[in-house]
């Protein structure tokens, strides 16, 4: 058994990690942090956890030492305070956006400020598996992941490792979101009158995430824009593009088999019956899945490929558990076979 | 230390009570402070409803 | 490890018997039968099992002999074939409504018709087993639970056992319940544009539903009523009811710890904080819990009681593996921890 702690658990990202490690055999959930919820029962916050824990928040400071530390503070945060924490375990994933980019010019454009912590960027490995599993294993920090840039990474990497793209077009990934993303503080925005059935144009240019993209496919030419719709949890990655001529259905059947056919939460859906026939993010609620699908239009070479996940879980704490699988040696697949549910 | 929470009844044990502790029952939520360390003993701590309601 | 098979395993409670037991560790599915999706993978139609299992659906009379049989079969087709069925296993568990209620006269009341199996009727456990753990433990067969009953009995319960109801005063209890309680087969009335925000009033008085309740809570004054709103999931029992001059809210208190401290699905949700002070059913699906809640207005004796389920899980296919796990032994809550996802 490994103990574990959450440094800023009150937040629908640490509620899901502390969901999930509540229910890991081989990890013992020891505290979990959040300044403006202590003293309270975790349930307060989650009430899913409810007679599942008698844990009460504590503060930061009082920390103890443990095995692997999750960090799930507001952007900023954690490279504020990131030698503090580190010294608390052996093992740190932070969930936030602050140790994923390598570079730091990128860092500063897309987040219009200068990082704070420099020296730690380059210790950091990018927590997405799929990418980056070898350096998972071995690695003493693991950043999370953007929701908006997995789905995305996730929707074009067979078209980039098979080099199919064509890459004098720009690529234009249409992605639809759910009212999780923002987060558990509440806005006009996210107000339910106003928010309830909305399709509302959300980021139409210069998504931060499309830093992530470009810094983990190695493209310069993606653009993203995100509509949030009636969701709670849940992305699709519309990704439109142009592909070498002469490209046939076939070649991507091939090009996402070969990446995707030892994954084991990755499913290539394309299907020619039923009412699930690409991937539907829905379904995926709680469970670590992605699916990905695609269509050709071989006449013109354009192409769209699709990927769906659970923002909250592929897209957050399903894939920081992975990591810490990953980096503990335990089985990668361990507290994350919850398949979805259906009908939802 | 044990006590009863006054409002629910539900038992709740505290290794190490501090007197004007406040404290949340597991059960009801109320928050009750403590005003008695040994024998413990649980008050209903004045407690401003939130706003709460469509 | 036991075997165990589902006849009519392409609904959607069928479809969560399917989940929950390719999850279970003690189990192996063996086949799953669906006269109309024959030959189809079992993720055509249940998507959220695509990658979990290679099976496809059969038909009945292809079901080998197994250790447990669920049937999840259309109302009244269980009873025209039990003999048969009953032949294929020791042990045999009925979602359907065909062998839930004892009293044949109650049965043609509620359903219309004349039983067709009368001598099989007394053979049957009712499957909840927060009334009837001890019998279920040594019964050959078993019956499911209505959705819409279930969350009527369990909110009931501790008020019926303790004795508080004021016995000439009539029991109103108004359900709001989801789509999927209509089952997979679509119509104008389930179409998107109609179905959509419908604050539908479905059945406004005698529900079948109340015959189980009757038969249950041995309570003769009980009156459902039943308003679909915007919700695929769930099940909301608001229980209106009188309770015996003088009774107070600590009396309340300690009847429902009495009746569900002990109880492994049941939990008391009535907090003074937070946004989910009383039982949510969104919060529940997926799991198999029942949360139960109450107040009471002291001056008049007026007393509502709050049950809210996943009609899906504790209403259907939750309680059918509880039940399994009774029959055979096991730890009543294996396959049954998922604990429900917030937010959703």
């Amino acid at each position: 058994m490994i103990t574990a702690s959450i440094i800023g658990g009150s937040g629908y990202a640490g509620g899901e990690v502390a969901r999930l490690l509540l229910a890991h055999p081989s990890v013992e959930l020891a505290q979990v942090t959040s300044e403006s919820h202590v003293g309270e029962y975790l349930y307060n916050v989650h009430p899913n956890l409810r007679g599942r824990t008698k844990l009460q928040f504590t503060t930061p400071d009082q920390i103890a030492p443990c095995d692997v530390l999750f960090v799930a503070l507001p952007h900023g945060e954690a490279q504020k305070r990131i030698d503090a924490l580190s010294a608390r375990a052996p093992r740190l994933i932070d969930l936030s956006a602050d140790f994923r980019l390598r570079d730091l010019a990128a860092y500063e454009k897309w987040y219009g400020e200068p990082h704070r912590a420099p020296n730690w960027v380059n210790k950091f490995v990018y927590g997405l598996p799929e990418l980056h599993r070898a350096e998972m294993r071995e690695a003493k920090n693991i950043s999370g992941v953007g929701c908006n840039a997995t789905a995305t990474n996730l929707a074009l990497l067979p078209l980039v490792r098979a080099n199919l793209l064509d890459a004098t077009r720009p690529i234009i990934v249409d992605i639809k979101v759910g009212s999780s993303e923002g987060g558990n503080s509440p806005s006009l925005a996210s107000h339910h009158p106003e928010r309830s059935g909305a399709v509302r144009t959300f980021s139409a240019v210069g998504h931060r995430h499309t830093g992530e993209v470009e810094q983990e496919l190695g493209l310069t030419n993606v653009h993203l824009s995100i509509t949030s719709i009636e969701m709670v949890r849940g992305v699709l990655a519309t990704a439109h593009c142009f592909l070498k001529a002469g490209t046939t259905e076939k070649d991507l059947w091939r090009a996402y088999r070969s990446t995707y056919k030892d994954e084991p939460f990755v499913r290539i859906v394309k299907d020619k019956t039923g009412i699930y026939r690409y991937p539907e993010p829905k379904i995926l609620s709680g469970s670590n899945y992605a699916d990905v699908g695609f269509e050709i239009d071989e006449a013109t070479g354009r192409a769209v490929s699709l990927c769906a996940i659970d923002n909250l879980m592929k897209g957050a704490a399903g894939s920081a558990v992975q990591a810490m699988n990953l980096m503990c040696g335990f089985d990668e697949r361990v507290g994350l076979e919850f398949p979805g549910l259906h009908p939802i | 230390m044990q006590a009863n929470c006054p409002e629910c009844e539900a038992e709740i044990t505290l290794d190490k009570p501090m007197r004007g502790e406040i404290i949340v029952c597991p059960d009801c939520g109320a928050e009750l402070e403590v005003t008695s360390e040994n024998p413990l003993a649980l008050d209903l701590a004045p407690q401003e409803e939130e706003d709460w309601g469509e």
